[in-house]
């Protein structure tokens, strides 16, 4: 039963959008068109799922004055803003409420909403931020890890170094005097576009003949580990 | 010991050349610039290490983010996609006529997601394996079709334009002994270890060559912060 | 060889130093490190010299979402203080509502510096309206049928820019700044169906996808990421134009100093590698 | 309830506002219209259009550059009234009429010319068509074909595995995860396990979840903690599942702790930051990285190896891969970690499909092969491998 069930939905449901893939008649594409909807539907609910892990996870904190409890209030008060913000005041959109403190209160939200101020003026630079960080992790996993420690490490350190050689002006400088086709930015387009290229399409296929495998195990029920156990 | 010493100096430095910019530059008068300057900096100093700005701009951020996303979920997922249809635009009637099936594909889509709640029951908690199995089965039998479009047809077309050049029989060579490295049924000694050999020598090739690529967009990046912290905040470049 | 034990195990906080201060010197003191100007953009500062002053406008497209600013944004100051300063006319318009914002965010950076400027004499802003394809279609019969007014509510026909504006025709070129590959649209519509001349300024990581439009001369030129934007910059402080910072050549040059950074690093590494000859228990990262 | 209505209605979002279509034609002097009007029924579609082809106007190109538009126009009758429905470029021969309001009901076409200055041809000839719709896309057969194939060779290989030992080469990222969860152990610290920003409905995901279910029995065995926060609140509740199964299969399932397997945020980076704060305060002994990652994957990465931690890394993300192979002890490059679960398992039927794999891979090899030849063929202008090779290549350019 607990198994059955579900893994009887998987099959079909799999193998009728498998299904509707060849059907291009209007049944069908209304069809999808709904099936899609109804994703979104279920996915709606999920965050009741994700909101209570959260608020129980904290609270755990909080009452067991685990180290840092204190940032606990940080996080669950935060949530809770944002989300009355929201939800009150409308995402994209301002909802009635804010266009009538907009209309009688003069307020001015360049962003439209308050949800909006509170993403570009938060949750934009702390994100940009932390995307950032890139610049220096990539250099110190460069320093550390492009060693010559065997002839595959070599060959990654020497297409990177290369490539990073190509792409600053001054490389360019180096081969400045030697003919057209192999100067560095050449070469390093050239790089780019064999050796590199077809590696990536070997794993390309390699990834697409793995997930098409694992589908085909979920919707056969052969591959059921997400479920769990139980019969 | 010396050594953190003179990182210390150095992070001094920083924090040091900051405040002259500041009393150098205009700030901001905007307070909104100065709360997201100061949750920039308080990141960029778990680059030294953990510590108190640190700890709060990350749970602030993830508070932030959670509460984002249940207000865009429930504006534009619940409210247009559920509570709109039902009650306020009816799609289910058509032309005064009620169609089950439209309505069906309303309610059974959100019975479904509410299977989710009994995960909170300890008797009938496996019930959430129904909408999980839902979700999964659907894509799973979805996601057949793009994969072999986006891994299988165009891989294989774009290696196929070949022409008699070096650069046409790299590329071949480099598709095949890819692909002979992804063997998994047969062990690499012999022939097949040596073809798979070479597919992990242009594994590597490529996995250089995307590195080096991308050093320049990631340093972009970090222009952009600098340019935000220096001029919309403090102002001090124009 | 205590030395080069050491730098194997540098505290990797000393490398963060080093691409910050990478970053910020050039920043604070601009080093204009050596830069050729390439062809594709020598072609678009031509293009552009070629207009006439109080002539056909410049249409700028502004299709880029503030992810990909940092090496665009340089681009579309560069364009308006050239035209500004010369006198030459500019319309700007977004396929994409976050482009409104950067065009509106670009206006408001480079009108302080030009006072004399007008809106609705030396340019026009047209904001944003949806419908990607149609709009570019549209433009090529009339303007007023995708931008009835401009971004402040003004209708075209009261603004003495736009009186003898209709379609691609009185547009003398238009350069599309994106960020994705909204480019091609310009491309298939714009150029193919109309014959308008265009110009592309696109980041670092796409350029190379475009090349061969320059090559079959559907750009008249192109502006790659950072690199294309000072090289701009370059052209027209040599022509004395303007005097303002150049933000993409000091990107430039953080670019080149970080790679340089990165570059040097990687030999100190292998250095201290071989020095060291510390061969000891090595968990393999290369390869699994 | 009316009160909850009314508030519902307060919160509720001011509609978007709809552009104006407003497409115009005006008429005075006239350019040659074109001719040959064809309408016929769009195929492998809906139903609900009809296509329209026709030959240019004369005065259209070669120079003469006067025709700039083509406006196609429909009548329900042969006389009736045709009404505008839309419009294409020059050297444009064909419109597909998407607003037919009834299948298999013959409409009238008529197609004309514009030029630049506004100025419309005389009407082409009339032509009418019916739109239908279609049970079959024929469009798609390059995919029904390969994939009955593959999955006859998945099956039959599944088949042929059944009570058969088979072999599979090794993975030493999958060998080494005892290894961690091990030394983890001796260490007195947590396993951390990242399962990246992909959704349940990710296929990468569910192959992170097998890898999840071997870590957890390995930790329920050494009785370590296993931590893993979350990005989709979907993967978290099986994720739960699948480590209380792994918990109860080693015959400890009350050492199962849900909290540890936690939701964090669905935002990219919101999730970088909060998993970064846990490898630092938690200051796990061995972290696997699963699953899909973009950008973050070296944000992850290098924290994690910042604190020590044997770091076991894998996804199907070829961009980010580069930065695993930089960063962690061990990466499954894209398939290697589709086949874990054949690889943990060893079960005979999941041996079989990876079998099936190899076949399908076999045949692509094959079929990249043959295509070398006949292009190399064909590029020595041999006619007939010539033509050979260009529908090979069209036949993989379907869809």
């Amino acid at each position: 039963m607990r198994r059955k069930i579900p893994l009887s939905i998987a099959f079909i449901f799999g193998i009728i959008m498998i299904i509707q893939f060849f059907i291009p008649h209007r049944i069908s594409v209304e069809f999808y068109r709904n099936m899609l909807n109804a994703l979104v539907i279920v996915g709606i609910f999920y965050y009741i799922l994700a909101v209570t892990s959260l608020i129980r996870v904290h609270r755990g904190k909080i009452k067991r004055r685990k180290p840092g409890w204190g940032y606990s209030y940080v996080t669950l008060i935060s949530l809770a803003v944002t989300a009355m913000v929201g939800v009150l005041g409308g995402a994209y959109q301002p909802t009635r409420i804010t266009a009538w403190f907009i209309e009688h209160f003069h307020w001015q939200i360049e962003q439209g909403t308050g949800l909006m101020v509170i993403y570009t003026y938060i949750q934009i630079p702390m994100g940009a931020t932390m995307f950032s960080l890139l610049a220096f992790f990539i250099a110190s996993a460069a320093f550390r890890a492009f060693k010559a420690r065997s002839l595959t490490a070599v060959l990654l350190l020497l297409t990177a170094f290369v490539v990073m050689l190509g792409r600053v002006p001054i490389g360019s400088l180096i081969t400045r005097n030697l003919p057209d086709n192999i100067q560095l930015s050449n070469i390093v387009e050239w790089i780019l576009n064999f050796p590199n290229m077809a590696a990536q399409r070997g794993i390309l296929m390699g990834i697409g003949l793995g997930m098409i495998a694992t589908s085909l195990k979920i919707i056969l029920g052969i591959e059921r580990g997400y479920l769990g156990g139980g019969d | 010991m010396k050594e953190r010493k003179g990182l210390i100096f150095g992070s001094v430095i920083l924090i040091v050349v900051f405040i002259i910019m500041f009393i150098k530059g205009e700030p901001s008068k905007n307070i909104m610039v100065w709360i997201a300057a100061i949750l920039t900096l308080s990141i960029y100093s778990f680059l030294y290490k953990d510590n108190v700005f640190y700890k709060f701009a990350e749970h602030l951020f993830v508070g932030v983010s959670v509460g984002y996303s249940v207000s865009v979920v429930w504006q534009n997922a619940f409210i247009r996609r559920v509570f709109d249809p039902l009650f306020i635009t009816r799609t289910y009637i058509v032309d005064g006529k009620f169609s089950l099936y439209l309505f069906l594909a309303i309610v059974i889509p959100t019975l479904l997601g509410m299977l989710m709640v009994s995960i909170f029951t300890k008797k009938h908690g496996w019930l959430i394996r129904i909408p999980i199995a839902f979700v999964v089965g659907s894509y799973a039998g979805m996601g057949i079709a793009p994969s072999f479009q986006a891994y299988i047809f165009e891989q294989t077309q774009s290696t196929l334009y070949v022409t008699l050049s070096i650069s046409s029989f790299i590329m071949i060579v480099g598709v095949i002994t890819t692909l002979v490295y992804f063997f998994f049924s047969k062990e690499h000694k012999g022939f097949l270890g040596k073809t798979a050999g070479v597919g992990i020598w242009f594994i590597m090739v490529a996995f250089g060559a995307s590195f080096g690529y991308t050093v320049m967009a990631r340093i972009s990046l970090l222009i952009g912060r600098m340019n935000f912290l220096l001029h919309d905040w403090l102002g001090v470049i124009k | 060889m205590r030395f080069w034990e050491k730098v194997m195990k540098l505290d990797r906080r000393w490398i963060f130093l080093l691409i910050a201060l990478a970053v910020l010197i050039p920043f604070l003191k601009p080093l204009r490190l050596p830069l050729t100007v390439t062809k594709p953009a020598r072609d678009v500062f031509d293009a552009i010299e070629n207009i006439a002053p109080e002539g056909a406008p410049l249409l700028i497209a502004t299709d880029y979402a503030p992810s990909t600013a940092p090496e665009l944004d340089p681009m579309l100051y560069a364009m308006l203080r050239h035209c500004l300063s010369t006198k030459r006319r500019v319309m700007l318009l977004a396929l994409y509502p976050q482009g409104a914002g950067m065009a509106q965010a670009g206006l408001d950076f480079i009108l302080p510096e030009f006072p004399d400027a007008k809106s609705g004499v030396d340019y026009v802003f047209l904001g944003y309206q949806p419908g990607i394809q149609a709009i570019v279609m549209y433009l090529g019969e009339d303007v007023r049928l995708a931008f009835p007014t401009d971004a402040y509510g003004i209708p075209l026909d009261s603004l003495p820019m736009m009186k003898n504006i209709r379609n691609y025709d009185d547009i003398a070129l238009i350069v599309d700044l994106a960020g994705s590959s909204i480019t091609l649209t310009w491309v298939t519509y714009a150029v193919a169906r109309y014959g308008e001349h265009l110009a592309a300024g696109v980041t670092a990581v796409s350029a190379a996808q475009y090349y061969p439009y320059l090559d079959t001369g559907q750009f008249v030129g192109m502006l790659g990421g950072l690199k294309g934007a000072a090289e701009y910059e370059k052209l027209i402080q040599e022509k004395g134009y303007t005097k303002a910072r150049e933000i993409a050549t000091i990107g430039m040059d953080a670019q080149s100093i970080a790679h340089l950074v990165i570059l040097f690093l990687i030999i100190i590494g292998n250095v201290a590698f071989f020095a060291s000859k510390s061969h000891k228990k090595k968990r393999s990262t290369a390869g699994s | 309830m009316n009160i909850l209505l009314v508030f519902l209605f307060l919160i509720q979002q001011t509609p978007d506002s709809l552009p104006v279509d407003t497409a115009q034609v005006t008429e005075i002097v006239r350019p040659a219209p074109p001719t040959n009007v064809i309408a016929k029924d769009t195929p492998n579609d809906a139903g609900g259009s009809i296509s329209v082809e026709w030959d240019i106007s004369a005065d259209d190109g070669k120079g003469l550059k006067n025709v700039n538009l083509y406006n196609v126009y429909k009548s329900k009758t042969e006389e009736g009234k045709f009404d505008y429905v839309g419009t294409v470029g020059a050297a444009r021969t064909s419109y597909d009429d998407q607003s037919v309001e009834k299948d298999n009901k013959g409409y009238y076409y008529i197609v004309k010319a514009q030029t630049k200055e506004g100025v419309e041809s005389e009407p082409s000839n009339i032509s009418s068509g019916k739109s239908q719709a279609q049970w079959f896309h024929h469009g798609r057969w390059a995919y029904l074909i390969l994939g009955v194939i593959f999955t006859l060779f998945f099956v039959l290989y599944i088949r042929m595995a059944k009570g058969k030992k088979l072999f599979i080469r090794k993975i030493a990222g999958l060998d080494a995860v005892e290894d961690a969860v091990g030394r983890s152990t001796e260490m007195g610290r947590p396993v951390l396990f990242v399962p990246g920003i992909g959704l349940l409905s990710d296929i990468a995901t569910i192959a992170a979840l097998t890898i999840l279910g071997k870590v957890a029995k390995k930790t329920a065995e050494y009785e370590t903690r296993v931590i893993m926060p979350n990005y989709d609140p979907l993967v978290m509740s099986a994720a739960q599942e699948v480590v209380k199964q792994s918990y109860t299969e080693a015959g400890r399932p009350d050492s199962f702790n849900e909290k540890d397997i936690f939701y964090l945020t669905q935002d990219q980076f919101g999730y970088a930051a909060g998993v970064d704060g846990i490898m630092l305060r938690e200051k796990p002994g061995a972290i696997f990285l699963q699953g899909i990652f973009y950008a973050e994957a070296l944000i992850l990465a290098e924290t994690g190896h910042s604190v020590g931690a044997i770091q076991i890394a894998g996804t199907d993300r070829v961009t980010q891969l580069p930065f695993f192979i930089s960063a962690c002890d061990y990466t499954l490059i894209g398939e290697e970690m589709f086949a874990a679960s054949s690889y943990l398992s060893r079960d005979p039927i999941m041996m079989g499909s990876i079998k099936g794999e190899d076949a399908s891979k076999l045949v692509l090899i094959i079929v990249i092969m043959v295509g070398t030849v006949l292009g190399i063929l064909g590029g020595l202008h041999l006619g007939l491998f010539e033509n050979w090779f260009s529908n090979l290549i069209n036949w993989f350019a379907r869809g």
